[in-house]
Order: C-alpha cells, then sequence, then structure tokens
C-alpha cells in the first residue's frame, strides 16, 4: 500500500530530477507513433454519425429502413439498439456516472437537446456511402424553443430540458422540474459577522464562455466484435479502464469479453475521459459483425464533445485596513450543458482555497441548457471560481492600497491553514511561490502607458486513484515497464526514470509502455494530474518487490541469511558477517541465473494511491492594449508553481507553459458563440480562436519544490494547476494598464473597444 | 467516374495510386499509402498537422487533391530522417521537449524545415509567425520555438 | 472520540447537524455509526465521497484507519481534467 | 464529380461552358476544397487552372504587372520587383491564412470566393487593378471592384474565369499599403481590412489617391468620398480625421461571431489612418 512507503531521503535518486529524452519520442518525431485514427483492420467499415440540426426538439419518430437498403450499408444504430438504464449514481472507475444519462448522451432517445446530438449511426463500406446512409435517414421531430444562457435557463418559465429534473439541495423539495439540477454549498464561521468586521468589501459579478479544450486530435475509434461476443478496442482516451466499463455497462457485456488499447493520446485535457464514439462503434462492429472505425470531423468535435462550463458568478469579499481578509461570500452557476454534472462542486471548494478566511460561504448551481454536455478540463471548475476571487482579491489590494502580492501574502493557506472546504492544509506551497514571482526582474521592470502589469493565484487539489504497474526484468537484466494509464504528456518517461533509480539500471535499459485492459488490473483515468504521482508510487512499489525478491533468491545462492543481504546501487551484496562470502550481484547478473533461482523475476504495483499533495501557483503577467482596437498584447509572462519534486524538470515546465497559454486564450479570444437559433456558429478553428504562435511570449516557467511528505520523491501532480491564475492575472494586468475592470470573458477586441469608448463618453 | 491514376514522387520514392476527385492529398496518403505520419485534425487547413512540402513549397496536404499532384514531389514527415540519423530539428525537438502529446510536432517539423532552408537565421519572430499555421494546445510554444532556433543555430555551425 | 465534520450538502440530510464525535477505528466505522444515527446518509457515503484524516484526503479508502483525536471531513469526491 | 486541368483557356471556357451541372474553377483550392469537405458544394465539374501559363505567370508588362489568377502568395512575395512597386497588394495577399495556406491561395481564388473579407481584393481595388475575364464571347477588362457584385455572387457570367489581374504602371511618387485588423495576430478572417493606395507631387501633396474597405459590407467597397478626403492635403491630422470620417461614413457592415457593427465601423477609420500613413510615408521614399 502507498501508504507504506517512506520518505525521499533514503532513496537513491540518479535519474529523478533530470532532462531525459523521453522513450517515445524517436517515434513521435518520426511520425511512427500511432495515434487514434492511425489503426486500421482487414474489412474495416466506416462509421458515420447522425447528428441533430435542432438545439432542442422531441424525436417524433426515426426511419431507417431505406439507409438499410442502400447497398454497402453493413449496420445501422439507434436508440432502439441501446437498452435504457436507470437514473443512479453509480461508480464507475472512481467517477459517479448516471448512466441514465449517458446512453441519451451517445444517442438521443426522447428528445435531442443540443445542436449536434447524435440520433442515428451508420457502417457503410466507403465514406460516400455512409454519408449518403445518413441523408436517407429520415428522423421527424417536434422542434422546441431552445435556451442557451445559464441565467435565462434558470429563469421560471424557461424552456424545461427534462421534464423529470428537480433541484436537489433544497429544501422544501421542489414540486416542478426546472434547469436547476442542484444546489451545492460549503460554509464555516459566520459570514454576516465577519462582513461586519470589514473595513473595505468588494462585490462584483463575472461570466464566463464555454471554452473547449481543444485537443488537435479528434476523437477515434476502432472497434472490433467477434461472433463469440468478445470485444475489441483501440481508440484515443484519458482511461481504456473507463472505456471499457462503459461500452460493458452500455452494451450489456461482461467486463473481461471487453479488451481495450489505449492509442497514443494526441491531447485531452480532460476532455477525453468520457466515451461518444466507442459505445457506437462496438454497436456497429457487433450488428455488421466487421470491424468499424469512426473518426470525428472537427465540427463534431467542438458540436457534440465537451467543452466546459460557462458561468455566472458572484463574489463578495471584505477585508480589515491592514488587509486582512474577514469574510468571503461567493455564488456561482455553472452551466452543465444537456446533462447535469458541471464542474461546479469543485468551483464551490476550490473558489476561496487558497486564502485562510474565517467566515466563508460558497453556493453552488448546476444547471442544464442545450448545450453538449460539459466534460472536464484541466482543474474542473475552478478557473472559473478562482477568476472571479483572483479579480476581487486584485480589487481589494488596490482599494487598500496594498501590493498585491503583499496582500495575498498576508492572507495565503500555509500548513496548518483551515482549507474554505474542512480540512487543514499540509506543507503547501502557496507562499514560495508568491515570493518567487516578487523576486523576479519581470515584477519591478518598468512598463509604458497604455501597458499593464496583473498578478493571480491559483489551486487544484490533485488526485490518486487506482493504479498498476508491472515491471519485468527480463533475461538480460533489461526491464520491461508496463503501465495502465496513457500518457499523454510524457509518463513513460517519468516511471522509467523512477524505475531505473529504484532498481539501480541505466535509464535506457527500462523499456516503458501502456498495456491494455486484459494485461493489468484495473487503473483510474489519466486526469486530476494523477498519473505520474500514482504511477511512480507503483513503481516503486513493484521495484521493492523485485528488489526483496533478489535478496531471498542472493541468500539461497549464497547460503547466507537473508538479513545478511541487502541491495544497493543497483546490486544484491553480502553485509555483515557475510559481507566475504560472496561478490555483489547486479540486477543483470541476477537475471542471467532467474531460471535457475525461482524463475523470472518480477514485482506488481496495485495501489490506491491516497496522499496526493496539492499545488499551488501565481502566475505574473505584462498586456499592451491598444487603445484604438482595444486588442490585447501579452507582452511577458512568468509563473511559479509547487511542484512537490520535478520528477522531469521539462515536461513540468511543459505542463506550466501549455495551462497558462490555454489559459490566454480563455481570457482573450476563446468562446463558443451561439446564433439566436441555438445553433453553434463557430465550430472550427478559424473562428474558435485558439492561441498561435504568434500571440504568446515566452512563458518563463518557475519549478518551486515543496515535497509532498506522503510521496516517496515528494511529487504532487502539477497539470491542473497552471489553467487556474491566466484569466485573473490578465484581467488584473488590463486593469492596471487601462483602469477598466473587466468581469466578462473573453476579454475580446470589441468588448474592451467598446469599455474604452463608454469611459471617454462619462469623461466628456 | 473512373478513378484517377497518379504518379508522384513521395520522400524520393516513385510511387502510384488511384484516387477519386473529392479525396485529398492527406486522404491518399493516410489510408492508400499508409503514410500515417501526417495528422488529419481540421480538414480545413487551420492546424497545420497535415503539413507537407509540394515541390519544395509547404502546404496542408488536406487542401490539396490527391488529383492535383501527378509528377510532383511530396515530403512528408516520413522522408525527414536520413536513415539512422533524425533531422537536426528533429534531435532538437527530443532534446528541448518540444512535444507532449504529440499530435502537432510531425507538422511542426515539416514547417519549421521548410522555414529554415528559406532562412538559416531567422529570429523569434519570424519563427512565431511561420508556425502560427500549426497549431499546439499542450506546449504553449515555447520549447517549440526554442528547439527551433537552437536547431537552426546547430544547422548553421554546421 | 474522533471528530467527524460533514462538509456542504450532507449536513442538510442530517438536519442541519455537521459535527460528530464518534468512538470509530477506520473510515468503515465512521460511516456505518453515522448511517446509524442517520439513515438518509447511508446511500449517499456508499455513492462515494472523499474523508480527509487529519487533513489529509482519501478517496475510497475504507479501511483507512482513525485515530480516537483524528478530525475527520466527509467532503464530495474529486475527478479533475 | 469531374477533374480535369486544362492546358488552355480556350479550353478551360470549352469545359465550364459545357458544364452539366455546377462547375467549379480551382486554382489554389484553400476555400473550394473546405467547401466540399463541409458538403457546402457539390460541383460536378472541377476545372483546376493551374496548368495554363497566363494564370501560372508574374510579368511587367506596359510599363505595369500581369499577374496570373492562380500565382501563390507565397510566389508574389518572392517577387522583389513586384513587391517594390505594388508592397500593398503583397502584403495583403500574405495576409490571407498561414504560411502553408500561402503556399497555395491565388489572388484569382481570393475575389473569386466572393467574401467581402478577402484581403486581396481591398488592395488589388485600390491599386486600380483590371481582371483579364475570359469566356464563350472572348476576353474583357473588368476593373476588380466591378467582379464581386455581393456575398458568394460574381459578375461573371456561365463559362467565364479569371485568367489574370493587371497592375497598373507604378509612378514615382506614389505606394500602397494594406492592413486589417483580426482577434489574434494570424489565421483570422478579416474583421476588417483598408487598402489605399497613392501619389504625391513633389511638395508631398497627394495629387491622386484611392480608399477601399473589406468586411464592412455586403462586398468590398471602393470608397471616393475618403480618397477625396486626403487629396490635396500632406496627410495632416486633420486630413487624417477627414479621411476616418469618411470610412466610417460608408461602412454598412453586421453583427457576426466576428466582430460587432459599431466595432467595425470604429476600427475602418482607425485603420485608414494608419494605413495612409504608411501609404504616405512609402510615397515619400520614391
Amino acid at each position: 500500500m502507498a501508504t507504506m512507503l517512506t520518505t525521499a531521503t533514503d532513496l537513491p535518486q540518479t535519474y529523478v530530477g533530470t532532462r531525459t529524452v523521453r522513450p517515445d519520442g524517436v517515434d513521435k518525431v518520426t511520425g511512427r507513433a500511432r495515434f487514434g485514427a492511425d489503426f486500421n483492420l482487414p474489412g474495416q467499415l466506416v462509421g458515420r454519425v447522425l447528428r441533430s440540426p435542432h438545439a432542442h426538439a422531441r424525436i417524433v419518430s426515426i426511419d431507417t429502413s431505406k439507409a438499410e437498403k442502400l447497398p454497402g450499408v453493413k449496420a445501422v444504430v439507434t436508440r432502439d439498439d441501446f437498452a435504457d438504464q436507470p437514473s443512479e449514481f453509480i461508480p464507475a472507475g472512481e467517477m459517479m456516472i448516471n448512466y441514465r444519462d449517458m446512453v441519451r448522451n451517445i444517442l438521443a432517445r426522447e428528445k435531442v437537446l443540443y445542436e449536434g446530438h447524435a440520433v442515428a449511426a451508420v457502417a457503410a463500406t466507403s465514406v460516400a456511402i455512409a454519408k449518403r446512409a445518413l441523408k436517407l435517414i429520415e428522423v421527424e421531430y417536434e422542434v422546441l424553443p431552445p435556451v442557451i444562457d445559464v441565467m435565462d435557463a434558470m429563469k421560471p418559465g424557461a424552456p424545461v430540458l427534462h421534464e423529470d429534473l428537480f433541484t436537489v439541495g433544497v429544501e422544501p423539495k421542489p414540486d416542478k422540474p426546472s434547469n436547476i439540477a442542484k444546489r451545492v454549498e460549503i460554509a464555516q464561521g459566520d459570514i454576516d459577522a465577519g462582513f461586519s468586521k470589514a473595513d473595505v468589501i468588494v462585490e462584483r459579478e463575472f461570466k464566463t464562455q464555454p471554452v473547449h479544450q481543444g485537443y488537435i486530435e479528434p476523437h477515434a475509434t476502432l472497434a472490433s466484435v467477434s461472433e463469440d461476443g468478445s470485444a475489441e478496442v483501440w481508440c484515443t482516451t484519458q482511461g481504456h479502464f473507463i472505456v471499457r466499463a462503459h461500452c460493458a455497462r452500455l452494451l450489456g457485456m461482461d467486463i473481461g469479453k471487453v479488451r481495450v488499447t489505449a492509442s497514443e493520446i494526441g491531447g485531452g485535457f480532460g476532455g477525453k475521459t468520457v466515451v461518444y464514439l466507442e459505445p457506437l462503434a462496438v454497436a456497429l462492429s457487433k450488428k455488421a459483425k466487421r470491424p468499424v472505425k469512426m473518426v470525428m470531423s472537427r465540427e463534431e468535435v467542438f458540436k457534440a464533445s465537451g467543452p466546459t462550463s460557462g458561468a455566472h458568478v458572484k463574489v463578495k469579499m471584505g477585508a480589515t485596513k491592514g488587509g486582512r481578509f474577514v469574510a468571503a461570500y461567493a455564488e456561482l452557476r455553472y452551466q452543465a450543458g444537456a446533462f447535469q454534472g458541471s464542474p461546479v462542486q469543485p468551483g464551490v471548494m476550490c473558489a476561496f482555497a487558497p486564502y485562510d478566511i474565517d467566515n466563508v460561504k460558497v453556493i453552488g448551481y448546476d444547471v442544464v441548457s442545450n448545450r453538449p454536455k460539459v466534460a472536464a478540463y484541466r482543474a474542473p471548475g475552478a478557473p472559473i471560481s478562482e477568476f472571479a476571487v483572483e479579480s476581487v482579491v486584485d480589487e481589494l489590494a488596490k482599494k487598500l492600497d496594498i501590493d498585491p502580492v503583499e496582500l495575498r501574502l498576508q492572507n495565503a493557506a500555509r500548513e496548518g491553514t483551515k482549507a474554505a472546504y474542512g480540512p487543514k492544509f499540509g506543507p503547501i506551497g502557496l507562499i514560495d511561490t508568491l515570493h518567487a514571482v516578487r523576486k523576479t526582474d519581470h515584477y519591478t521592470t518598468p512598463l509604458e502607458d497604455w501597458q499593464g502589469r496583473g498578478v493571480a493565484s491559483g489551486f487544484w487539489f490533485n488526485i490518486g486513484g487506482e493504479t498498476c504497474v508491472s515491471l519485468t526484468v527480463n533475461e538480460d537484466g533489461t526491464v520491461s515497464l508496463m503501465a495502465g494509464t496513457p500518457d499523454i504528456g510524457g509518463l513513460r518517461a517519468s516511471l522509467a526514470m523512477v524505475a531505473a533509480d529504484e532498481l539501480g539500471v541505466p535509464y535506457d535499459k527500462v523499456r516503458p509502455i501502456i498495456g491494455d485492459t486484459g494485461s493489468l488490473g484495473f487503473n483510474f483515468l489519466t486526469g486530476g494530474s494523477r498519473s505520474a504521482f500514482s504511477g511512480s508510487m507503483a513503481v516503486v512499489e513493484a521495484a521493492r518487490q523485485i528488489k526483496a525478491d533478489l535478496c531471498r533468491r542472493a541468500a539461497k545462492l549464497w547460503e547466507v541469511p537473508v538479513d545478511q543481504i541487502e541491495f544497493e546501487g543497483g546490486s544484491v551484496r553480502p553485509v555483515g558477517d557475510a559481507a566475504t562470502k560472496a561478490k555483489p550481484m547486479s540486477v543483470a547478473d541476477m537475471a542471467k541465473v532467474a531460471g535457475k533461482t525461482g524463475g523470472p523475476i518480477g514485482g506488481y504495483g496495485r495501489i490506491n494511491a491516497q496522499g496526493a499533495g496539492p499545488s499551488f501557483g501565481t502566475h505574473l503577467v505584462d498586456v499592451a492594449v491598444d487603445p484604438e482596437t482595444g486588442r490585447v498584447t501579452v507582452l511577458r509572462y512568468t509563473m511559479a508553481q509547487d511542484a512537490g519534486r520535478a520528477v522531469h524538470p521539462s515536461y513540468v515546465e511543459g505542463q506550466y507553459q501549455g495551462g497558462a497559454a490555454q489559459g490566454i486564450g480563455w481570457a482573450l479570444n476563446e468562446e463558443y458563440i451561439y446564433g439566436p437559433d441555438g445553433k453553434l456558429q463557430n465550430a472550427g478553428f478559424l473562428d474558435y480562436r485558439m492561441p498561435v504562435a504568434s500571440d504568446v511570449p515566452m512563458i518563463d516557467a518557475i519549478i518551486v519544490e515543496v515535497p509532498n511528505p506522503r510521496h516517496p520523491y515528494g511529487v504532487r501532480g502539477v497539470g491542473e494547476t497552471p489553467i487556474v491564475p491566466p484569466m485573473a492575472a490578465i484581467a488584473n494586468a488590463i486593469e492596471n494598464a487601462t483602469g477598466i475592470r473587466f468581469t466578462d470573458l473573453p476579454m475580446s477586441p470589441p468588448k474592451v473597444l467598446k469599455a474604452l469608448k463608454e469611459r471617454c463618453r462619462n469623461k466628456v | 467516374m473512373a478513378k484517377h491514376h497518379v504518379a508522384a514522387q513521395v520522400n524520393g520514392d516513385e510511387v502510384e495510386f488511384l484516387c477519386e476527385t473529392e479525396e485529398t492529398l492527406l486522404d491518399v496518403l493516410r489510408d492508400t499509402l499508409n503514410l500515417t505520419g501526417s495528422k488529419e485534425g481540421c480538414s480545413s487547413g487551420d492546424c497545420g498537422a497535415c503539413s507537407i512540402t509540394l515541390d519544395g513549397r509547404l502546404v496542408c496536404s488536406c487542401l490539396v487533391l490527391g488529383c492535383e499532384v501527378g509528377g510532383r514531389r511530396i515530403e512528408t514527415i516520413e522522408g525527414m530522417a536520413r536513415g539512422e540519423t533524425l533531422h537536426p530539428l528533429q534531435q532538437k525537438f527530443l532534446e528541448h521537449a518540444a512535444l507532449q502529446c504529440g499530435i502537432c510536432t510531425p507538422g511542426f517539423l515539416v514547417a519549421s524545415k521548410a522555414l529554415l532552408e528559406r532562412d538559416r537565421d531567422p529570429t523569434e519572430t519570424e519563427i512565431r509567425y511561420w508556425l502560427a499555421g500549426n497549431l499546439c494546445r499542450c506546449t504553449g510554444y515555447d520549447k517549440i520555438i526554442k528547439a527551433v532556433m537552437d536547431a537552426a543555430a546547430k544547422m548553421r555551425r554546421g | 472520540m474522533a471528530r467527524v465534520v460533514l462538509v456542504g450538502n450532507l449536513a442538510q440530510i442530517t438536519g442541519g447537524v455537521a459535527e460528530f464525535d464518534l468512538d470509530a477505528t477506520s473510515v468503515k466505522r465512521v460511516f456505518a455509526l453515522l448511517a446509524e444515527r442517520h439513515p438518509a446518509l447511508a446511500r449517499h457515503l456508499e455513492e462515494g465521497v472523499a474523508v480527509a484524516i487529519d487533513g489529509q484526503i482519501y478517496q475510497d479508502a475504507l479501511l483507512e484507519p482513525v485515530a480516537p483525536d483524528s478530525e475527520v471531513f466527509i467532503i464530495p469526491q474529486i475527478a479533475g481534467g | 464529380m469531374r477533374y480535369q486541368a486544362p492546358e488552355s483557356l480556350d479550353a478551360a471556357v470549352a469545359l465550364l461552358a459545357g458544364a452539366q451541372g455546377e462547375a467549379r474553377v480551382l486554382a489554389g483550392g484553400t476555400d473550394l476544397l473546405v467547401q466540399l469537405r463541409a458538403d457546402l458544394v457539390d460541383p460536378e465539374l472541377i476545372v483546376d487552372i493551374k496548368k495554363i501559363r497566363e494564370a501560372r505567370t508574374v510579368a511587367e508588362e506596359r510599363g505595369g504587372w500581369r499577374i496570373g489568377a492562380a500565382v501563390t502568395g507565397a510566389e508574389l512575395k518572392e517577387n522583389t520587383r513586384l513587391k517594390q512597386d505594388w508592397p500593398g497588394v503583397v502584403e495583403a495577399a500574405n495576409l490571407i491564412g498561414s504560411t502553408q495556406i500561402q503556399g497555395r491561395a491565388t489572388l484569382g481564388g481570393n475575389l473569386c470566393n466572393g467574401s467581402p473579407a478577402a484581403d486581396s481584393v481591398p488592395a488589388l481595388i485600390a491599386a486600380g487593378a483590371t481582371a483579364a475575364v475570359v469566356g464563350p464571347r472572348g476576353r474583357r477588362d473588368v476593373p476588380v471592384e466591378d467582379v464581386m457584385i455581393g456575398p458568394r455572387k460574381l459578375s461573371l457570367t456561365k463559362g467565364e474565369l479569371i485568367a489574370s489581374f493587371f497592375l497598373p504602371p507604378r509612378g514615382r511618387g506614389a505606394a500602397d499599403a494594406y492592413l486589417r485588423f483580426i482577434p489574434r495576430t494570424e489565421m483570422d478572417i478579416a474583421v476588417v481590412g483598408v487598402g489605399i493606395n497613392l501619389a504625391l507631387d513633389g511638395a508631398g501633396t497627394i495629387t491622386t489617391a484611392r480608399v477601399s474597405l473589406g468586411a464592412v459590407a455586403e462586398k468590398v467597397l471602393l470608397v471616393p468620398e475618403a480618397a477625396q478626403a486626403i487629396v490635396g492635403s500632406r496627410l495632416d491630422d486633420a486630413a487624417q480625421e477627414r479621411l476616418a470620417a469618411q470610412a466610417r461614413r460608408a461602412c454598412r457592415p453586421i453583427d457576426d461571431k466576428r466582430g460587432t457593427i459599431d466595432f467595425r465601423i470604429d476600427v475602418a477609420g482607425v485603420l485608414a489612418r494608419r494605413v495612409a500613413s504608411i501609404a504616405y510615408e512609402r510615397a515619400r521614399l520614391r
């Protein structure tokens, strides 16, 4: 168990902390690496999905007979091919899933709930035939008025998406259905008493738009179901064990009969923790008795895969003249898309997590509307609530005339601080990141007119979870490492480094791969910043088994008591009285005699990793505002974040820089744009404006290391926190440049110019 | 109508293939010639993951018809390494950890190679604008730009 | 006696009672004792909550030991991107 | 779907005129292929004009320039003499999409796609360029401003195509410039585009000017009032303000995903000033 592991000090560390070349690197720079759409099988069919042209409509009838008769069409599936599921939250992996909603998102049943909602799917011998077949499917719709905006969806009399959805978490229980799925709340202290102590109070409302994870690789899957009912699936996913669980459940198959292999994954950021195509491909293959390959178009990715929530946030904070936060209140309204399950709960818990405040109350609402069901996106929920809070903190600093970093330092959470969501923090690095940022020359470099500087901090919990890793020492002493969490950003490198250090073998003698669902026990998905944290724990566990086994074998070989043998520096050696009895034997030496000493050598780490340490970060940004066009240019960016221990500093920096760039897009230009008809108008990379290379500067990443005592190497997850601070940091910088507080994302040129003009008018 | 019969040169090899009018060069490369190193991220020329060179000119293979390339010279990521030796750009991308998921990497490498063949010493800004048609969602571009600058320096030293 | 605190909506089920002193030696016992006092809680505890024992968050850790002087928070489960 | 790549204009015209259903001309294909993939168009015939010499040639002619309709932006950029004469036109052509798009996109395609936001069109109109239109009834020269009559609507008739463009002789003391506004630094469609071409006398007074605005109406506009606002001036602040005001007056834009009405009108004036200043400086140095 993870809890048995001891701390960093007594461990060999040769590779951990260095910048090795990733083992999967060469395949990725030569085009050899195989991603989701790169798998093919003999006789495979092309699968295509028929999607709703309406944002909200009742399905009166679906007639597939004409399509089925078209030569070359081998299978058609609709809602009738999937058994309905009960509306209960049941565990799939560590996630609570409502399969009634999932089965409806995969193929619409009573209603279509957003433009692009899947209605039917076909498998045919060619793309052309599949396209023709979709046109031949006759769907009769009773079109209903859509509701897109979260505030509109909460209004009494708004079009109701689910007649059976009654708000949970309010007393008395409502007797009418609504679009408000859930009300959540956390509170501590006495909020009113807190505000009565405040000398300064700032209260503001904020709006954010849904943004998409924007992975460059569209969803893709290849499924092959054989006559005996066993299924093989190759797909791009953050968690192939989760794909297996969902497919088995939705299609009534034994989990053991579904084997899922994760391809190389072309980005996920949370968006590939759910299933869209996989159950359809399996269902089609089951019917057609041939392999079926399905790949989403970019338009489908935008219209039918999950962005994160758009939201409305109200924040009220009070502080004393001296700059002590005495009360904090927030109301979060998160849009969940067509089915309940927005990340409002973590949004509520993260909102004030960076600060030590006695009196806190946060209320959150989970609201459905006619948009694609949201999926996780990097620190789900946190960037939205923390954008609002960090903007208000900046305004407090201004009102109190205290340096914004200083004000944060005065209120920063530290070891022993009781988090707003309950428990006390262990050792954490928020204060260290604030100091690190303030120490940079960036912080004191003078600015010109129409330039501004902003700072903001951010928090994410990080998680552990169920994880398996197998280590095998091969006949020649090389090591095979198999992990069960897809490698999105360098996991194989990190795990190989830890294995090499644990066993004292050269890094290039360790070959890490990602095993399929038949090769390892259950692994939770790659997400929550857990894969390097949990995976390295499992590697340590597996390596310990190997070391203990090698000592036992050596004891027998040398005929000395096992307690007089130790494993050190990659060799088993006799010690104490036995020291002279035999020469030390390396792992490779032991591998040569493996057969004679009991057979193959290997270890198997099976853990439910606990003790994930939260990661805090602080970002510092300079912007220039063009007063005539409203364009905001990011001039300079510096960020510091606590990694606990950076196993591979380059890939830690990469996580930092990538999260910051995504945050820059969220802040300035990314948004889902809907027409009055409830249809998405910018379902492509042309008008969904993610940052391009010329939009961003170099991003200076400072790695702060406050070791996580619960991890053998001190590691914390690092992947999610980086996307939390950018929106507020940039809003604060724009305020510093223009004197105008922007509360509505994205802060795009038309919005910025409009605000500048209005101010001129008001001055005149 | 009958498929088009096309003969072209891909990574130095003479190839022949049949294609429908509506098939793009990217379709042909991936599905007919099994060169899946060029990736399809958008099929509208907005992401650059399918970047190749056509008679030495950098283009998106999703915006070229297969039937247009008769007699043309095509270079893809699969032709970038020379036997055992990686191109300096490939080497520097590895050293600088200029990739995370790696889906955009072939496009960035092909586009960067085309740049360095025209300009041995581009500035950071020139590199950023040249590569603006290549989307990366993982790295924030920082390490990619540094890798290209370092590769350029290495190639200038020869 | 370990101090057990319900965070967020769980307190609504207990009619506003959020803090308990329980003689429990493991998370499993904590859940059992809570369910005895407030049967309506049982479903929610099974449905997946995380617990923080003395500041340390555990997910799906029924067997985790709880010391007599431990402070235990029952909080919603966290997933992530 | 048929594909033909004729080697003569006559053959191309014959194919287009003889097409049973919809026929599309393929130059760079950066718009056509996107529309094909999105099932927005389904032509019976595609006529690739890249094998036709005139469409692929850039040459000096009667002191001006003849530019083939299927010459790519990248090729224009590499022509240093052309860039000296018409920097605005070349810059505009090189603002269309990414480096990869530059390797394919053409002036002919940019115009015939019929978008009011096409980057190269305001520059061509400001330059006083004409399009050489060939068709069943022969060859005619059409001012570029008269080719597009509305969104996706051209004045070309069945069987006609644009073979090349003619840029008039570039006199001394004259220059052009083009700027467009986009939310990002690259890869977006123009929210507003302004092309200005002007000539100075020895004293630095503007003697003639042409001002063209993109993305602010149903088609690219030629705005004589805006030109008049600076003719006779040395582009002093007052003249710049008059120019901005006239440019804004000419705008009749829409609200859409790329910009608001107010924003487009505002920025049209701002860009007009900035573009005029660039053109003026260039002209003084010639």
